[in-house]
């Protein structure tokens, strides 16, 4: 399975019934693509949407319905639509149950790096650090390495998005979960070994010894 | 009552070194018209406050192109070449602050708070310089209030007293800048008679808006 | 003239066209019967309106649309419905152009008291200290004395509404305006004299030799 | 999807000793048929978080006449004997609260912030024992933030994935309060199916709606 599909294939999963989720760009917008429409899932914007939905029909796009991209989307029915300060109120107020995001790098302490490099342009942090600071559940879903560098790391180099644990985090290789205790693999991706994680991965990991693996149910 | 005034009237009201807050998400929602002619008048030395500086030819690019705004306040510019060049050179001062954090601010200066604290940036590079104030054990950043001489702001509907209306994801940051704008001038898509807009559907009172650009069409 | 009438009639001549105004119940609630409806000004109610017009004619009231005493009112055209956190941001964020109202007491420096007396009952302060600290303008709109005794002192002796200095007090003796020197008696009433005013008020009042007196037209 | 429950179901849902926002102002905007239930119900030690007290058998009335409430926050209770008398015999424990710093108190609630600076009260009894932050020259009372385990409020219409709308002067304290109680229990004047209130005329998402009270009659 291409490594995408599947990192947004077993973040779906942790999708729950009835409630708020915001899908950061990149990996994360294609977990929407695995979800089942009677859910009662609830797509929030950060530009001020409640209930997003698909890209709309050709010809049937509206200059007052774009989402936090700027891209044309259309309503699903119950959308609703909300003000900046309406919008973040909900992020920063607990209200929205899950954000999925990509990251640069993460670290054994769950404490994501997702906004600058130094030295480098930075185009600005926009909605990310509230997001990862307000919403109930953070999920990083991202690629396991970049450029042949670990991007799970004993300590992030790079500076914080915030100093919140995030809850999970979901590669191509494997689904990792930082506890008090350190950072846990509890799941291997299917014809991935516990070898070639542990050499693919900077940081220590807790584990069983014999980790489950992952369904992604295709 | 509020009149409606042309699009030159409005540039002129807008003196070099303003400051301005903008409107809108990603080129959506943002007064186009205004910013064509603030551009095309030449204007020098503008401070802006925008959530994002959209691309180069959309949003608030044209004010980039045109080298009329000397700082930035912004949540993201990633996506507009002329901003990160001229970040780059150093002709453009960039202050970077989190999406919700930078709307909290326009609001408190809007609705008169001193400020707000919020969770977002603790811990990170935002924190630095501000004050961390401590509530149940609970770190906060004091952010302070952001108001600006001019909000320049987009609608959907206008009535002759000023009244508002936003269409969907268009809304965004501009009814929070119509609180904070010390003058705001609107630019909507359509001037109505007063009453078309139902009370519960104005989402702006005209008592705060200053000016209303009349169609030039 | 009836006391009330007078002042009522004397803060009118305050409104500037085209503004946003906020009267407390009492006194001030008459002043809205000597303006002229073509002024454009705009009536605001805490419990969230703006626009707020007359008690409707019988059997036109509607429970949703009420004043701030939970009266039935109408709307003018251009009216709004705001919530409350809107409401009170127009008022501390200095976008209501005046408010008038009732006293307790008032002193030399401006200052208002007007929500409680030690030892008495006290209903609560409501808005009352939000639009004393936020109004653009503030008038006091009361009878000079209560009970025999004096309301303009020297000093208030009740807990104050706020520590912002009031722009003008009108009674049906005079109008007073404090400044950084002190309480100004700008006008009298008409057949008041000097005298009569200054038998009245406790505060030391600066006035030229010959008080104008107060139009009111009628 | 929020199944509408009966107004008994919801009354279930609240116990002895909970804190309870009630929306309206002077009896208008408020759930009342909760209200009667719950002083029917025979609840205890409420805390109760409202603007007013409306009068004796209006707005939160009843919760008094009952004795369900130990302690109540509020901006006024200036028209409700039954109110005065509790006060003053010792049963009532009350707390003033200026209404736009209660409002905003509320809002800081729902949307996380850990407190809001504000200019009312400074200089008064009410900034007896708070914090005073200094910000430009210029003092401010910091106010913390209000929540409740209940949000009882009222609207409009309600449809099947619990968004709301309100009508005129009933709004005031409904949607602040949507956003700040950990349940939030609505008790609408009609509920209508999915797509019925348009997006731009929902002023509180379904999202924050945790329970519908369906209509008894």
């Amino acid at each position: 399975m291409d490594p995408k599909a599947l990192i947004a294939r077993r973040v779906a999963q942790e999708i729950e019934p009835n409630t708020l989720v915001n899908l950061g760009i990149g990996i994360p917008t294609l977990v929407s693509d695995y979800l089942d429409e009677d859910m009662g899932v609830f797509f929030q914007a950060e530009n001020g949407a409640v209930g997003m939905g698909h890209r709309p029909p050709e010809g049937m796009s509206d200059r007052h319905l774009t989402d936090a991209g700027g891209r044309f989307v259309s309503f699903v029915p119950g959308a609703s639509t909300i003000d900046s300060a309406f919008s973040f109120g909900l992020i920063r107020g607990g209200h929205l149950d899950l954000t999925v995001l990509g990251a640069l790098q993460v670290d054994e302490a769950g404490h994501l790096a997702n906004w600058t490099i130094p030295g480098q342009y930075t185009p600005g942090m926009g909605g990310a650090m509230d997001l990862v600071t307000g919403a109930k559940k953070v999920i990083v879903a991202m690629q396991h390495r970049a450029k042949g560098e670990a991007k799970i790391l004993r300590e992030c180099t790079l500076p914080l998005t915030s100093q919140r644990r995030v809850d999970l985090i979901v590669t191509e290789l494997g689904v990792f979960k930082p506890e008090d205790d350190g950072l846990h693999l509890i799941e291997r991706a299917p014809n991935v070994t516990l070898e070639m994680i542990l050499a693919m991965t900077e940081a220590r990991l807790i584990h069983a010894a014999d980790v489950p693996e992952m369904h992604v149910g295709c | 009552m509020h009149l409606a005034i042309s699009l030159h009237d409005a540039v002129d009201l807008i003196p070099d070194g303003a400051s301005v807050m903008l409107s809108g998400f990603m080129g959506v929602g943002v007064p186009d018209g205004i910013v064509h002619a603030l551009a095309e008048a030449g204007k020098k030395d503008l401070t802006l406050i925008s959530n994002d500086t959209a691309r180069d030819t959309s949003g608030p690019g044209p004010l980039f192109a045109a080298h009329c705004v000397k700082k930035l306040i912004c949540s993201h510019m990633g996506l507009n070449t002329i901003v990160q060049a001229q970040y780059a050179s150093g002709e453009l001062e960039v202050e970077l602050v989190p999406q919700g954090t930078l709307v909290e601010r326009i609001r408190a200066a809007g609705v008169g708070l001193g400020g707000i604290l919020t969770p977002t940036g603790v811990g990170t590079l935002v924190a630095e310089g501000k004050q961390i104030i401590e509530v149940d054990g609970k770190e906060y950043l004091l952010e302070l209030p952001l108001s600006a001489d001019f909000a320049l702001i987009a609608a959907r509907s206008c009535d002759y007293v000023g009244n508002l209306s936003y269409m969907l994801t268009a809304t965004n940051f501009n009814p929070i800048m119509a609180l904070a704008g010390r003058t705001v001038i609107c630019e909507p898509e359509e001037i109505v008679p007063v009453g078309v807009i139902p009370p519960d559907a104005v989402k702006t009172p005209g008592v705060l808006v200053d000016h209303v650009i009349r169609s030039t069409t």
